[in-house]
């Protein structure tokens, strides 16, 4: 991971030296080895807080709606997951294109540092990356874990290291190697289940849920100017959890409102502070769009008709979910 | 002080819950809150704070005030209070015991908060002192001794023995109720506990948050820190999400807001978060428009507006949930990095 | 509002239908004019076209005791709006799947086109609709609970 | 102490109010006249603190009370139609019954710093509402304070807010001298035209007096410029805030300028407090 943090480091100097961007967006170095934050670099000289490292998951391209507005160009360091979100916000006229210059940066999956915790790893100091191992050196001693036993969830299930958008590349030339997984395997898993069963599953994760609404405001997608929830007259206070069906109407309609505009980048589950799975919410119906209406990500390019602003005269019935036989 | 084998907990949680309810961490779907405990439920003391902080017990995240019913053009006014029962929290940790107490000086100050009163005088607060803090933890900056936690009743897990000293006069008569269960402890258990207390305090100075410095903030700093350019650097990947409010021990701030049921108005309360943009919007105008305000408000109200009101002290007693849950990882520590006079920034 | 319910031993289902105005409007009106029966306690609510509906005021309806909810619209094809129903019938069927996904109750909604001309449908729908929620029973997954047991 | 509220110690629990009479001052202005339900006040207050009004499923609002502690027989409060409550209270008829609770906030210092000095009243449009009610409260204890001077102005002549009660009343008192102005020529108004500040500068007042200002925060901001150039210091200055309130009782968070809380602290302020306070308004 050294010799690609090298490499971006290096370009972004020039980048910014010869002028084509006045400022770059990217992360900064924390108190801790994990917790970078996204931010903007203005000038050649703080580029040494810059990091790039396992622990730089989250997805600029959301901070982009409202910086390619400002004027002069900006650099975003967009990882292939990343893209995707730009590409969605482009086709939706959310980001001014020639404001932004991207820069496709190689990613080999981002670290969860709940799940190094859940290893039973307390007081954690340093992670050191070595090839597949990490070295971990806390107050308790040192310790070490294989890197893809904590990967995030969103990067076991990567949707593949090519960047959709970019107007330059950075490759390290070490050949990372292809995740192959079936995202809809925990999806099936819950459609396996019988209604109550499911209901009893999503009532026990839902309920855990705080209202604190950190997945609408990191998803770059579910960026509206003003939210439904936050107007007053939709009886719904977006910061109460007054009751279960409050609970369940957000979510339901959180998801339903990125359907078929979701990229499926995995920031809600990865932000949720009670550890709810919410993009099993966004999959189901990512694969339903897949089944019904034929494959489809959003994202992928940046003139296709969402699967929901469009049509065909042979569409499925919505019964085809009503007369479902048996249980499932 | 008395003792009790920890494999003999659960007849002790039995007996404590059969007149009154008892709370404590508890895993549910892989996530560890605190909850009503039950035979079946899977009791998680190794946990080291939960992300949902116990201050849901006395200032719960939302809670009825009252209900109106209209008729034409008469209002009938509804007490419908949630009544509180007794109850007996077990397993709060040192900075969440500090955090009722910082509660109190919001809640249980003139006008007297009498929801909030209910429930602090129907709880026993029963304290579990840590063994393995955190990276995130800092309860030492602000003179919490994570060893020797306050509340009710002060315990200890030693080994394999739980170590129970009632610290008020409410713990002492709850102690006189279930004194059977537990022996007295004697000499070689007051050294037992006296060694382990001094390992976790040696573990304590080596955290690397125990020197953060806070003596840039004072009130007669006020203008200074409120003017500093910083706020602006420090914000900019703040996303305006309400994690960092809801899930601090000492935040107080609520919103009042009515809910049409159809048959009547409920008039309930619930937590807000200076975060969020309709805080201070008003009919006219909002003072705090952008990011940078509500970013700055939050972290004047900790670290000067709260210490001016409350002579010195800070409405932060650093369990290190925001270090661990911000989504951008921007939290109190950071900020008191940037803003303070801590000489390693 | 919270809609009234009769609350006597056996349970009276509750169902709210969105009728798009230019075809089932027209329909449960033709059904009226010809003497057709259907429950009393279909509520009607009329929208200007079946993509009117947002999934907020079917999970609105649930919240206030509905027990069933029919969205009627015309036939694909003679929409008045020329697209309307097609994109309802993609809404819905997303919704539909994302609720049975969440455990609520297949049953409980549906879509039907009824065009103009056909009042003796709509009648046939909304008694067989009203009895499969019958035989389901009361919305016990979707309710506000505020909402129903407010003390008087 | 009050015979509407349930119990004292309840905070947040109203009490309830009848509107008795509804008075229209000007286009977006009304003034409601509250009583309890069995007549009388529903509590005492000292002028320009404020209660808490509300029409349940709309909204509760922070209202100043515009009439003076020496009326016992109702309590007045002047609203103007701006947001969803205020909207909802001007359609309301008489008879209608609101929930509210109070008095919040301190009051005017009538009984301390102002005893016996001249007083200035400096009002823009809706800013009367809160002075209105010490002004009533002076010129009922007339004996303690010294000569008044009122300064009031606003957009235009149906702008002016108790328009009446200034003419007839305030006008014919003795050693109370009232002046007028409205932003724009208007015809049918012979009175001062121009804005408040610089009517104020005209006027030249001598500095020996305690200024009391209310309006709009641009009309505050250039009004306190203006007395600072004739000479006030901002120990003679005082001034009422407003901002968004939902306890009304100093915990809920919001409504506080530095370390300082409108509803429990202000609204009323002197101005050298406030400069010590950020500015934040």
């Amino acid at each position: 991971m050294q010799r690609i943090f090298g490499l971006i480091k290096d370009r972004v100097g020039a980048l910014l030296a010869d002028g084509t961007v006045d400022r770059v967006i990217g992360w900064e170095k924390g108190e801790f080895l994990y917790d970078h934050t996204p931010a903007i670099f203005n000038a050649e000289d703080d580029l040494v807080d810059l990091v790039y490292d396992g622990f730089c998951a989250s997805n600029l391209s959301k901070y982009l709606i409202d910086e390619s507005k400002k004027d002069g160009k900006i650099l975003a360091l967009l990882k292939p997951c990343d893209t995707y979100n730009f590409n969605q916000l482009i086709k939706e006229h959310r980001i001014n294109r020639d404001n932004v210059y991207v820069l496709g940066i190689e990613c080999r999956g981002m670290l969860d540092i709940d799940k190094i915790r859940a290893l039973g790893i307390k007081g954690i100091e340093k992670v050191e990356e070595q090839g597949d191992e990490l070295y971990i050196q806390t107050i308790y001693g040192d310790k070490t874990c294989k890197r893809n036993e904590v990967l995030l969830e969103k990067c076991i299930n990567c949707k593949g290291k090519e960047h959709v958008a970019y107007d330059e590349l950075v490759t390290s030339g070490e050949d990372i190697p292809q995740v192959e997984s079936n995202r809809f395997e925990d999806v099936e898993k819950l459609e396996a289940m019988t209604s109550d069963e499911r209901f009893a599953f999503w009532r026990g994760e839902l309920s855990k849920c705080i209202r604190c609404n950190a997945c609408r405001n990191v998803c770059p997608i579910c960026s509206c100017v003003e939210c439904v929830f936050d107007n007053k007259d939709s009886v719904v206070a977006s910061k109460a959890n007054t009751d279960e069906f409050e609970e369940n109407l957000f979510h339901i309609i959180r998801a339903f409102h990125v359907a078929g505009r979701c990229t499926d980048c995995g920031e809600c589950s990865r932000v949720c502070p009670q550890g709810i799975p919410l993009h099993l919410l966004n999959r189901k119906i990512i694969k339903d769009i897949n089944e019904f209406y034929g494959e489809y990500q959003a994202g992928q390019d940046t003139n296709s008709l969402g699967p929901l602003t469009d049509f065909t005269k042979e569409d499925v019935e919505p019964s085809i979910i009503t007369e479902k036989g048996g249980e499932k | 002080m008395y003792k009790i084998s920890t494999d003999h907990l659960t007849e002790l949680f039995s007996s404590i819950s059969h007149d009154r309810a008892l709370y404590m961490p508890i895993e549910k779907n892989g996530q560890v809150q605190f909850d009503r405990w039950m035979e079946d439920k899977k009791v998680r003391l190794d946990a080291l704070n939960t992300v949902k902080s116990p201050k849901d017990l006395f200032f719960p995240q939302s809670e009825n005030i009252v209900a109106f019913k209209i008729k034409g053009k008469n209002i009938s006014i509804i007490e419908n209070r949630d009544e509180s029962e007794p109850f007996v929290v077990f397993g709060v940790r040192a900075c969440d015991a500090a955090s009722f107490d910082i509660l109190d000086m919001v809640f249980l100050q003139d006008p007297v908060d009498t929801y909030y009163k209910a429930r602090r005088d129907n709880g026993i607060v029963v304290t579990l002192a840590c063994s393995e803090p955190e990276e995130t933890c800092f309860c030492s900056v602000f003179g919490i001794d994570a060893t020797n936690p306050s509340g009710d009743i002060a315990t200890w897990i030693v080994d394999d023995m739980l170590y129970w000293e009632s610290l008020t006069e409410k713990g002492e008569r709850f102690t006189e109720t279930i004194k059977d269960l537990f022996e007295s402890a004697d000499f070689l258990d007051e050294e037992a506990l006296k060694s382990h207390k001094e390992d976790v305090e040696k573990i304590i100075e080596k955290l690397p948050l125990h020197d953060l410095s806070l003596d840039g903030f004072n009130s007669e700093a006020m203008d200074e820190k409120f003017n500093s350019p910083k706020w602006e650097e420090l914000s900019e990947a703040c996303i305006g999400c309400g994690t960092c409010t809801f899930i601090c021990p000492t935040c107080q701030c609520y919103d009042i807001r009515d809910y049409d049921t159809g048959q009547g108005i409920q008039r309930f309360r619930c937590w807000d978060s200076c975060m969020y943009s309709d805080f201070t919007r008003m009919a006219h105008g909002n003072p705090r428009t952008s990011q940078v305000e509500r970013f700055r408000q939050r972290f004047m109200h900790k670290l000067i507006y709260f210490p001016t009101n409350n002579d010195g002290v800070y409405s932060c007693v650093g369990c290190g949930r925001c270090v661990a849950k911000c989504p951008v990882s921007m939290n109190i520590v950071k900020v008191i990095k940037a803003m303070g006079v801590d000489e390693n920034v | 509002m919270s809609i009234e319910k009769t609350e006597d031993s056996n349970f009276e289902p509750l169902i709210v239908a969105f009728c798009c105005n230019w075809c089932s409007y027209a329909g449960a009106d033709l059904a009226g004019t010809s003497r057709l029966s259907y429950p009393a306690n279909v509520k009607i609510i009329r929208v200007p076209c079946s993509c009117r509906v947002n999934p907020m005021f079917i999970l609105r309806a649930f919240q206030r005791g509905a027990d069933g909810v029919i969205i009627c619209g015309c036939h694909p094809g003679d929409c008045h709006y020329s697209t309307g129903n097609y994109y309802a019938r993609r809404r819905m069927t997303l919704l539909f799947s994302m609720l049975d996904y969440l455990g609520i109750e297949r049953g409980r909604t549906r879509v039907e086109w009824v065009s103009a001309a056909e009042g003796v449908k709509f009648s046939t729908v909304m008694n067989e609709f009203s009895k499969t929620i019958h035989e389901l029973g009361e919305n016990k997954k979707l309710r506000d609970l505020r909402c129903k047991e407010f003390l008087d | 102490m009050c015979n509407c509220n349930h119990s004292a110690d309840e905070a947040l629990i109203p009490g309830l109010g009848v509107v008795t009479d509804i008075r229209v001052d000007t286009p977006d202005v009304k003034t409601f006249r509250v009583n309890a339900l069995d007549g009388g006040v529903c509590f005492e207050h000292m002028p320009g603190q404020c209660a808490m009004l509300s029409i349940p499923g709309i909204g509760e609002a922070m209202f100043s009370i515009t009439s003076s502690p020496t009326n016992t027989k109702y309590m007045e409060f002047s609203i103007k139609k701006c947001g969803c409550l205020t909207e909802w209270l001007h359609q309301i008829e008489v008879g209608q019954q609101i929930t509210i609770r109070g008095p919040y906030g301190n009051a005017f210092p009538v009984d301390t710093e102002f005893k016996g000095k001249d007083l200035l009243f400096i009002a823009g449009g809706i800013g009367l509402a809160p002075l209105r009610s010490v002004i009533n409260y002076v010129r009922h204890n007339r004996e303690d304070y010294g000569h008044v001077d009122i300064v009031y102005g606003s957009r235009s002549k149906d702008d002016l807010v108790a328009y009446d009660e200034i003419i007839d009343e305030w006008c014919n008192e003795d050693d109370v001298d009232v002046y007028l102005t409205i932003d724009r020529e208007e015809e049918g108004w012979d009175g001062h035209v121009g804005f408040v500040p610089d009517y104020v500068k005209e006027l030249k007042f001598d500095t020996n007096k305690t200024a009391i200002v209310c309006g709009p925060p641009i009309m505050i901001k250039f009004t306190l410029a203006g007395l600072e150039e004739l000479g006030f210091d901002k120990t003679q200055v005082y001034t009422t805030m407003e901002l968004k309130m939902k306890c009304g009782i100093g915990k809920c968070g919001r409504c506080n300028i530095g370390s300082k809380y409108v509803c429990k602290d202000g609204p009323v302020f002197r101005c050298d407090e406030l400069d010590e306070l950020p500015d934040e308004y």
